[in-house]
C-alpha cells in the first residue's frame, strides 16, 4: 500500500497573489489613460500563479517522466534518435547569436550570416547537391518546398502537370506535401525486395507526371538500388526525382543523392546531423536543388559580395517564402558544430557505424522475429509481430513490454505495407553494451510471448502509468484543463 | 572528435559476427558506379576546445550585439527567467522525440496539455494544439483551414499583416485555386473598414488581421470580426506579440474564430528569427480541421491521468494526402519554454509585462515625439512599438544612428513604398529610460 | 518479473581505445626527450574509457537516483534546505568571475573583491557584528576558525585557558572544532526546557574556561531565552561566547547575535544564504566578530583605499590563513545575490516564514509523535521515537518509511539528548501543499506502526535499493573497485 | 522577488490554525530587549533582471578577463568539457545535501565512489575520501593525521611547498604542540636532500613536499620517501597540479605514504580562488585515521549492489572532540565535477593533457629562455610551470607587460624574498604557440 506522488496540473496547485517572477518597478513617468479606448482585460482567467520553488519542481519532477536518449538507447526507426553532443547545445545558444535580429541590416549579422552560407556549403558537398536553402522548419516543411520548386520548375517548362509518383512504403508527410503542392499522388507498388518495381514505376510514369518522390534508403531500411534506371525513367518523360533525405544518416560520406540522378531533397538536420528533437522540434529540413532548381529557391537566398554575406532578394523566379526569416537558425548552428567536429573521416564513419549497428541487430534478432523482406538492410531494419501474432501477442503489446526492460520501443506506425511493423533504428552513437541490453530484452520478450503473452498484453508495469486509452481519449476529447465548477 | 561509442575491439567482433571484414561490405547493395570514391572536402575535424573557438569567433562578427537595439517587427527582445533556461535544457527534455509512447512520455505530455490550456486561456478560444512552425505558416494554415471550414476560395490579409507572413501565405496558397486579396490601411494605422467592406463577399472564407498590427496599433477586433461575419466568413486573427495579451482583451471574446501567430515572445530567444512557435487556437467545432499535434487526457487501466496526442486522424501519418496539414516535428521545445515561461510569470507577472511595454512605448512615444523632425506616423492605439515619420530619409538616419551605437529601428520603405522615411520603433520592458532618451538624444543630434 | 537496469560503476563499461574528449593537436615543435630523468608512468591503471554518450547517460541515470529538494520538500533538520534560486547558479558562474585568478593583482579583480566586501558588509548588519572573514570553507572551518579567534584574544589578555563550555545538545562539530584549537571540553547539561541551565552554567564556568560554545536557537529548535544572561555569566568570568550559528534562519531580522552577547559567530551560507548543498557542500562558514577579535582575523582581510579594494596583509597579531586564496568564491557570489534579491524585508520573511511552517507542522504532528520539550519552536521541531517504540518501531523504520511517500526523511543523528530524533526543518520555501503532503504521510506512517509495524521496518519499498546493510559496509570495508583478477 | 511559496490565504490560515495574530507571536520567546526594532539597513529587493544587471556589472570590473595571463601557482586554466558543466548543474546533483539517506542518494553515493577509486588510481595509493576542502586545509589535515599515526610531534615541510600551504598548516598546528620546520630548496628548484637528512630525526612525523613543487619543479618523490622512512617518518607528498598525474609517476609508488592536494585541475573553475576541492589517499594501515566522509560498497536486503557513507565513526558526529577531523560538509559538487571530468578524459585523454602541458610549457621555457635578459632560474625539470629571473624588478616588467595586455607570471618576491625579480610563470593546454610566442615578444620589448 504505497501512495505514489501523482504530478498535478500547474492549474490544481495555483493559488491567488504567489508569483515565480518579478520585473524591475516602471522607470517611466506613468502614462494616464493607456491605451484610451482599447478593449483592455481584467485578468487571465485561469492562469496559474505559483512560487519559483514549485515551478523548479513541477517540471523537474515532469521531465523525469521522460524516456530520452540520454537515458539509452531509443531505437525509434526513421527518426534517428542518435545523442546530441553538449557543447552544440551550449554554442547555439552563444548570446552574440541569441541576441541578434532577423531584421537587423546584414553588415551587423555577418556572423549569423556565415553560420548559414557555411552550413549551406558543407550539404552541398555531402549531399552532391548545387544549392541548399536553410529556410524549412522540419522535413515535412523541405518537402513541401521541394515540391513547390518542382512545380515552378515545371511551370517554367511550361506544364505544371498533374501526378505526384509515391512509393507505398512511403512517409505520410510524403503524399500530404504533394497534395498542398496541388498535386494528386500515385502510389507505386513495392516489389518482394521491398524496392520500387521499375515495371509497375514505367507503367504508371506518363508526362502527366511532375515527379517521383523517393526515400532512399527507404522506410524498410533498404537501398533502392535502382536509383539510377529509376531516375532515368522519370527523367525521360520530362519527370523530376525528389528524394526525402530522413534517412541520409545510411549514406554520409558513402554515397551522394546528387550523384544518383537527385534533382531536389530535404535532409533533416534533427536526425543525420544530430540536433536533439527536443519532444517534438525544433527541428530543421533543408532542401538541396540542383542547377536547374536553383533560381526557383525561397527568398532571401544567403549571397556573398566583396567578401560580405548578403540577403539576395532579386530573385525574379522565386517560389517566394516559406517561412518568416531565415529558419530555425540556432538548429542550424547545432548542425553546424556537429560537422565542424567530425570532419571528413568522421561524417563517413555516421554511416559506416549505422548501418554496422542496424545489422548487428538484425543479425540477432533474426528468427526470433519475422523479417518480410530480407533485402541487406541500412541504417535501420524492419521486423514484424508476424511470429508473436500465433500467441495473440502484436507488436504494440512488444513495445509496451520493452517499457518494462528500461528501453524505448522501436517504429510501429509505418511503413504500411509491413503489417505490424517493429521499425528498429539503432544508430551510430550507441555503445555495444546498449545494442546488447535491447537485443537480450528483445530475445527475452520473443521468449515471453511464448510462454506467458499476457505479461506482454499487460505492459507496461513498472511506468509512471500503465497503457493508456487512447481510444477513449479520441473518442470524448478532453484537450485542456478547466475550473471545476 | 568522433561520437562513435564502440571500442575498435567492438568494432571487429560486431563485423565478424557479420561474417564481413569491413564496414564498406556493407554497403554492397549500392550501384559502385555512384560510390563516392573520395573523402568528402570538409575542414578537419576539430576538437571541443577548437569548435568552442571557432563558433565563438563566428560570433563576434556580429556587430549587432554591441549596440542598443528598437528593433521588434515580429521578434521581441524579452526578459526570460533563468528557471527557463535551465529546465528546458534537462537532458529529459531535450533529447526524447515526439511522444508517440505516451507511457514513457508523460513529462512532455503533460507539458503540452497545459500548453494548450494556457493558449486557450491567454486567446479566449476553446481549443488549442500542440505548436505550429512560427507565426508566419502558422498564419497560412489557419488559411488553408478557413477554406477546408468555409470551403471559400478567397481570404482578405490585411495590410497591416507583418509582409513576410503575408508573403508566405501568398506561397502556400498560389497552387491550389486560392486567392489572396490586400485590405488597405486608414491613417490610423488600423484597417480601414470601408474598404474591408467593399471587398469582403460570399466567397471570402477569412479576414486575416493582426492585432497588435505590424505598425504596433492596436486593431478593433470586435469590429472587424462582425464584418467578417456579417458575410458568413471567417475572422482569424494573428498575434505576433504574444506578451500583448497579458494587457489586451482576448480576441477569442472579441469574435475572432481563429487566433494563430507567434509565441516568440514567451521566453524564445530572439535567435536570428528561430526556432519559433506558432501557435494556433480556435473554437470548438472547428477541431476537426486543426492541424498539427493535440494532446488529450485520458485514462490508464488503474484508472489514473494520463495524458496521449490525441485525433490523429487529422495528421498525415494516418491521412495521408487528405491530411489538415503535412506538418509532423513541429517546435516542442519552444512550446516547451513557452509554457514555463507563462506559468513563470504567472497571472500578474503577464499582466505587468505587458502593462510595463506599453508604458514604455507610450513614453518612448512622446519622448521621439518631442523631437523636431519626428512624428508619430499613424493615430492609432500601439502596444509596444509605433511607427515615426522622419524629416531625413530613413537610411541616412539609421546609418547616423548607427554610428552612435544605436540601431533605431525598421526602416519601412522596402516593405510599404508609401511609408517613405518611416521607421518602426519597439521598446520593451528591456529598454531603460536612460535608453529611451539616448536614442531621442541621438535622433535630435542625427535630424538637426 | 521485471528486469531492471542497474547503473554500472563506470569502470565495469570501460573499454580500451573509447574517448569522450579530444584535445587538439599540438601547436608548438615537440620537445624530445622530455621531463628527461623524471619517473613517468606507463599509463594511469584502471582509468574509465567511454564516449561521450557513455557518459552522460551515466550521470543523467545516477542523478535520477537521487531525492533534492528541486524534488520534493526536504525537512533534514539542522541543514536549512531550502529552495536555491537558478539565477544565482547562473550569475556565480559568470566568465568575469570564472576566469579571475587568486594571484592576480588587486586592481586587476576589483570586482571580485567587491563581490567579498559587499557580502561581509551585508553579513555584518545582518548578525549585528563589527566585521566578518569569509575565509571558512564551511561551518566546521567557520567554527575552527572562531575558536582560533577567541585563542588568539584570550592570549593577547595574557592567558589562552583551558576549557570550552558546550552544550550537550550540540552539533559534533562543536566539541571536535574546540579540540583542534588546544581546549578540553565541558558538557553544559541542558534544563528541562531543552535550555541551557543557569546553576548548571554557573558551577562549571570558572577563569580556566576561555569560551561557551552555543548554538542559539539551539538544535532542538528552542530559543535560548536566556541568552543574555549566559553572556553575563560568561563575560563576569573573562570568557567569551562564540555563537553557532547554522540555525540563523530563524533569526534573520529578527534580532541580531552581536546584540545578545555574542563575540564570534559563524553563518552557513549554504544554509541561511540558499546556496545549494550540492550533495555535500561545497558550502561557506563565514565568521562575524566583534571589535575586540578584529585584530586576529585570518588573512587576507579585504580593505579600501582611495574607493579602491585592497587585499590587506599587514596585520602583526592575525591567527594567520586559515585557507589558500579568499574563501569558496562562488558560494559567496551566490548568497549575495540572494540578498541583493531578498532586500530588508524579504530578509525578515526568512525568519518568520521558516518559524510559521515549522510550528504548522509541529502543531499538525503533535500528539502523533512525541515531543520531549515543549518549549517553543523557532525554524525547526524536534520529534521523537517514543510513541512508536511501543510498536517496536524507530525513527529509523520511521524515516525509511517516508522515503515510500516520496519525501525525505527528517535528522535523526542528533541532538543526543533526544533518543530516536526525529528533527524536522521545513524552512520558508516550502507551499502548504508540500507542507501538507508531509503532514498526512508522517500521520499514515504513525497509524501504520499500530496496525502495520512490519510495513515500516522493511522500509523503503519503492527505492533503487532497499535498506542498506551499513554495520557490513564497515565491517568489511570496500571503499574502492578493483579490476576482477 | 521573494522565494516563498505561500500566498496570503495559506498565510492566514496557518496562523490561525497556530492561533496566533501575526508571525511577530511566533517569537515570543526572544526577549523584547534585544529584538530588532528596525529593518535592516539592506540595498532594496531587485528583480531578477535587476540583479543579473548589478551582478554582471560587477563582473566588468574584473579587468582580468580582459588580459592574457599566464598566472598558475595552484590555480590552473584548463579545458572543461561542457558535458561537466551540463551534468554537474543538474538539480538532483546540485541540490541534495549530504548522503545521510542512502536509499535516496545512490546518485551522490556512487560517484563518490567513484571518485574515490579514480584518486587512487591517479596516487598509486590504496584508499582516499570523499574530498577536503582544498589543497592547503588538506596539507594541514595531512600533517594532524601524520601526528596522530606517528605520536611525533614535528613536522618538515619543504619550502618549495605552496606559500600559502606552509602558512595554513601552521595556522593549524600552532596550538597543539606540533613544530613546523622550513627545509631549503636547491639550485635545480627541489628540496636540498643534504639539509633534509640534517633536520630529519626522531621526533619527524612527517616530510611534507609538493611534486611539482610550487616552482613548477618535479620532486624526487622517491629520494624524499625513502629519506623519510630511514627515520621512520611518514612521506607526505602534496599534489597541486593533479593534471600533472596523468604523465608522472604516480606518488604512492614513489614511497609517499599520504597523497593530498588540490583537485581543481580536474574540470573546477579558477574562480578567484574557490570552491576547490581537496583530496587525500592513503595506505591501507592509515584507514582508521583518514579524515573526511568515505563511501563504501555494501548490499540492500535482497542482495543488490549498493553504496553507504562508512566508517563514520571517525567523524565529529559520533566521536565529538575525539573525531579525525571536525569535518562536516565537504566539496561535494566538486568532486562531482573532477569525476565526471576524469571519465570523460578517461586514461587517454588525462595522459594527452598532462603531456601538452609539459610540451608547451618546456616550448615556452626555451623560447623565452631565448629572450635577452631572461633566464630559467632553476636546473630542474618541470611539468606546466617555470620560474624565470628577469633582468629588470619584477614590479616593471609586470607593469610593462599589462600595458601590452598580458599578465606574465606572478612575481616571487613576496613569498621568497631571496628571488627577487624572479616570477613564476604557468603554461596549460589553453595556452596556443601564438599567445606563448607574443609573451616573448612583449617580455622583449619590456626588457630591451
Ligand atoms: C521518412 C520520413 N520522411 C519525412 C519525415 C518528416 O520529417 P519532420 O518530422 O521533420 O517533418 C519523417 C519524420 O519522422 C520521416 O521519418
Ligand atoms: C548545528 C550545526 N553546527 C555546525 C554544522 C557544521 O556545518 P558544516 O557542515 O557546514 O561544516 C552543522 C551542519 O549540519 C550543524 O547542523
Amino acid at each position: 500500500m504505497i501512495k505514489e506522488i501523482r504530478e498535478p496540473l500547474i492549474f490544481e496547485i495555483s493559488e491567488a497573489g504567489k508569483r515565480a517572477a518579478e520585473l524591475p518597478a516602471l522607470d517611466v513617468p506613468k502614462t494616464k489613460n493607456l491605451l484610451a479606448g482599447v478593449a483592455l482585460r481584467r485578468e487571465i482567467e485561469g492562469f496559474p500563479e505559483v512560487s519559483e520553488t514549485e515551478v523548479t519542481r513541477h517540471f523537474t519532477r515532469l521531465s523525469q517522466k521522460n524516456y530520452c536518449v540520454d537515458l539509452g538507447l531509443y531505437p525509434l526507426g526513421s527518426c534517428t534518435m542518435k545523442y546530441n553532443p553538449k557543447v552544440n547545445e551550449r554554442l547555439s545558444g552563444l548570446p552574440d547569436f541569441a541576441v541578434s535580429h532577423p531584421l537587423a541590416s546584414e553588415e551587423l549579422v555577418q556572423g549569423s550570416l556565415e553560420v548559414l552560407k557555411r552550413l549551406e556549403t558543407y550539404l552541398c558537398e555531402i549531399a552532391g547537391m548545387d544549392a541548399f536553402s536553410l529556410h524549412p522548419a522540419a522535413g515535412a516543411h523541405g518537402e513541401l518546398t521541394g515540391m513547390m520548386l518542382i512545380r515552378a520548375a515545371l511551370e517554367a517548362r511550361g506544364d505544371a502537370r498533374k501526378y505526384v509518383l509515391i512509393p507505398d512504403s512511403a512517409h505520410g508527410t510524403n503524399p500530404s506535401s504533394a497534395h498542398i503542392c496541388g498535386y494528386s499522388v500515385k502510389e507505386v507498388k513495392s516489389n518482394e525486395k521491398g524496392t520500387i518495381d521499375i515495371e509497375a514505376l514505367e507503367a504508371v510514369m506518363t508526362d502527366e507526371v511532375a515527379a517521383l518522390m523517393v526515400t532512399n534508403p527507404n522506410t524498410l531500411g533498404v537501398f533502392e538500388s535502382d536509383i539510377c534506371r529509376v531516375a532515368e525513367i522519370i527523367h525521360a518523360k520530362g519527370g523530376l526525382v525528389y528524394m526525402d533525405g530522413a534517412n541520409m544518416n545510411a549514406l554520409t560520406g558513402i554515397v551522394r543523392p546528387g550523384d544518383m540522378g537527385i534533382d531536389v531533397l530535404h535532409i533533416n538536420l534533427h536526425k543525420t546531423f544530430s540536433t536533439p528533437h527536443g519532444g517534438g522540434g525544433p527541428g530543421s529540413g533543408p532542401v538541396g536543388v540542383k542547377k536547374e532548381l536553383v533560381p526557383y529557391l525561397p527568398v532571401p537566398v544567403i549571397g556573398e559580395k566583396g567578401g560580405r554575406f548578403v540577403l539576395d532578394f532579386d530573385r525574379p523566379a522565386t517560389i517566394g517564402r516559406v517561412r518568416s526569416y531565415f529558419g530555425n537558425f540556432s538548429v542550424i548552428v547545432r548542425a553546424l558544430c556537429y560537422i565542424l567536429t567530425l570532419g571528413p573521416k568522421g561524417v563517413r564513419e555516421i554511416a559506416e557505424f549505422a548501418v554496422l549497428n542496424a545489422n548487428y541487430i538484425r543479425k540477432n534478432l533474426e528468427g526470433e522475429y519475422h523479417l518480410k523482406y530480407t533485402t541487406p538492410s541500412m541504417h535501420e531494419c524492419v521486423f514484424s509481430d508476424k511470429i508473436q501474432k500465433e500467441f495473440g501477442v502484436t507488436n504494440l503489446d512488444i513495445a509496451k513490454r520493452l517499457i518494462d526492460y528500461g528501453i524505448h520501443p522501436p517504429t510501429m506506425s509505418f511503413p504500411l505495407i509491413v503489417h505490424g511493423a517493429l521499425m528498429i533504428e539503432p544508430t551510430e552513437t550507441e555503445s555495444r553494451r546498449d545494442l546488447d541490453l535491447f537485443i537480450d530484452a528483445m530475445k527475452a520478450i520473443a521468449r515471453e510471448a511464448k510462454e506467458n503473452p499476457e505479461i506482454l498484453r499487460s505492459a507496461p508495469h513498472v511506468a509512471y502509468v500503465s497503457r493508456l486509452d487512447e481510444v477513449a481519449a479520441a473518442k470524448f476529447p478532453v484537450l485542456r484543463w478547466e475550473k471545476k465548477s | 572528435m568522433s561520437y562513435l561509442s564502440l571500442s575498435d575491439k567492438d568494432k571487429k567482433e560486431m563485423l565478424a559476427a557479420l561474417g564481413v571484414g569491413s564496414t564498406d561490405d556493407l554497403f554492397c547493395c549500392i550501384p559502385d558506379a555512384v560510390r563516392l570514391k573520395r573523402e568528402l572536402k570538409l575542414p578537419a575535424a576539430q576538437s571541443e576546445l577548437e569548435l568552442v573557438r571557432t563558433i565563438e569567433e563566428i560570433g563576434r562578427k556580429n556587430a549587432y550585439s554591441r549596440h542598443l537595439s528598437f528593433l521588434g517587427g515580429g521578434a521581441y527582445d524579452h526578459f526570460i527567467p533563468t528557471v527557463v533556461d535551465y529546465l528546458s535544457s534537462r537532458g529529459e527534455f531535450v533529447s526524447p522525440y515526439t511522444p508517440y509512447q505516451p507511457e514513457v512520455s508523460q513529462g512532455t505530455l503533460q507539458v503540452v496539455f497545459e500548453f494548450q490550456t494556457l493558449i486557450c486561456q491567454l486567446t479566449g478560444l476553446d481549443i488549442a494544439n500542440a505548436s505550429l512552425y512560427e507565426g508566419a505558416t502558422a498564419t497560412a494554415e489557419a488559411v488553408l483551414m478557413a477554406q477546408r471550414i468555409t470551403t471559400r476560395n478567397k481570404v482578405l490579409l490585411a495590410r497591416t499583416l507583418h509582409p513576410q507572413y503575408r508573403e508566405v501565405v501568398r506561397t502556400y496558397i498560389k497552387n491550389i485555386g486560392l486567392e489572396a486579396v490586400d485590405v488597405p490601411y486608414g491613417p490610423d494605422g488600423r484597417v480601414d473598414k470601408d474598404a474591408l467592406g467593399r471587398t469582403l463577399d460570399e466567397s471570402t472564407a477569412a479576414v486575416v488581421f493582426q492585432s497588435p498590427n505590424f505598425f504596433g496599433v492596436v486593431e478593433d477586433v470586435q469590429a472587424l470580426s462582425d464584418a467578417a461575419h456579417g458575410r458568413k466568413a471567417l475572422s482569424v486573427a494573428i498575434v505576433a506579440e504574444a506578451v500583448s495579451l497579458g494587457l489586451l482583451e482576448s480576441p477569442g471574446r472579441l469574435g475572432a474564430d481563429i487566433v494563430t501567430g507567434e509565441g516568440q515572445s514567451l521566453g524564445v530567444p530572439v535567435s536570428f528569427g528561430g526556432p519559433y512557435l506558432g501557435f494556433m487556437a480556435c473554437k470548438k467545432e472547428f477541431l476537426r480541421q486543426m492541424p498539427g499535434r493535440i494532446a488529450g487526457q485520458t485514462m490508464d487501466k488503474e484508472g489514473r491521468r494520463g495524458f496521449v496526442l490525441t485525433l490523429s486522424t487529422r495528421e498525415q501519418h494516418i491521412r495521408r494526402e487528405r491530411a489538415t496539414s503535412n506538418i509532423c516535428t513541429n517546435q516542442g521545445l519552444c512550446a516547451l519554454r513557452a509554457t514555463i515561461f507563462m506559468e513563470t510569470l504567472g497571472k500578474q507577472g503577464l499582466k505587468e509585462l505587458a502593462w510595463q511595454n506599453a508604458q514604455k512605448a507610450a513614453y518612448a512615444a512622446d519622448r521621439l515625439g518631442s523631437v523636431p523632425g519626428v512624428r508619430k506616423k499613424f493615430s492609432g492605439p500601439v502596444f509596444n512599438e509605433f511607427v515615426v515619420e522622419l524629416a531625413k530619409p530613413w537610411p541616412a538616419v539609421d546609418i547616423g544612428l548607427r554610428g552612435k551605437g544605436i540601431i533605431g529601428g525598421y526602416g519601412l520603405e522596402s516593405a510599404y513604398p508609401e511609408l517613405k522615411s518611416c521607421a518602426l520603433v519597439c521598446v520593451t520592458e528591456m529598454k531603460t529610460k536612460d535608453q529611451i532618451d539616448r536614442l531621442a538624444q541621438a535622433l535630435q543630434e542625427v535630424l538637426s
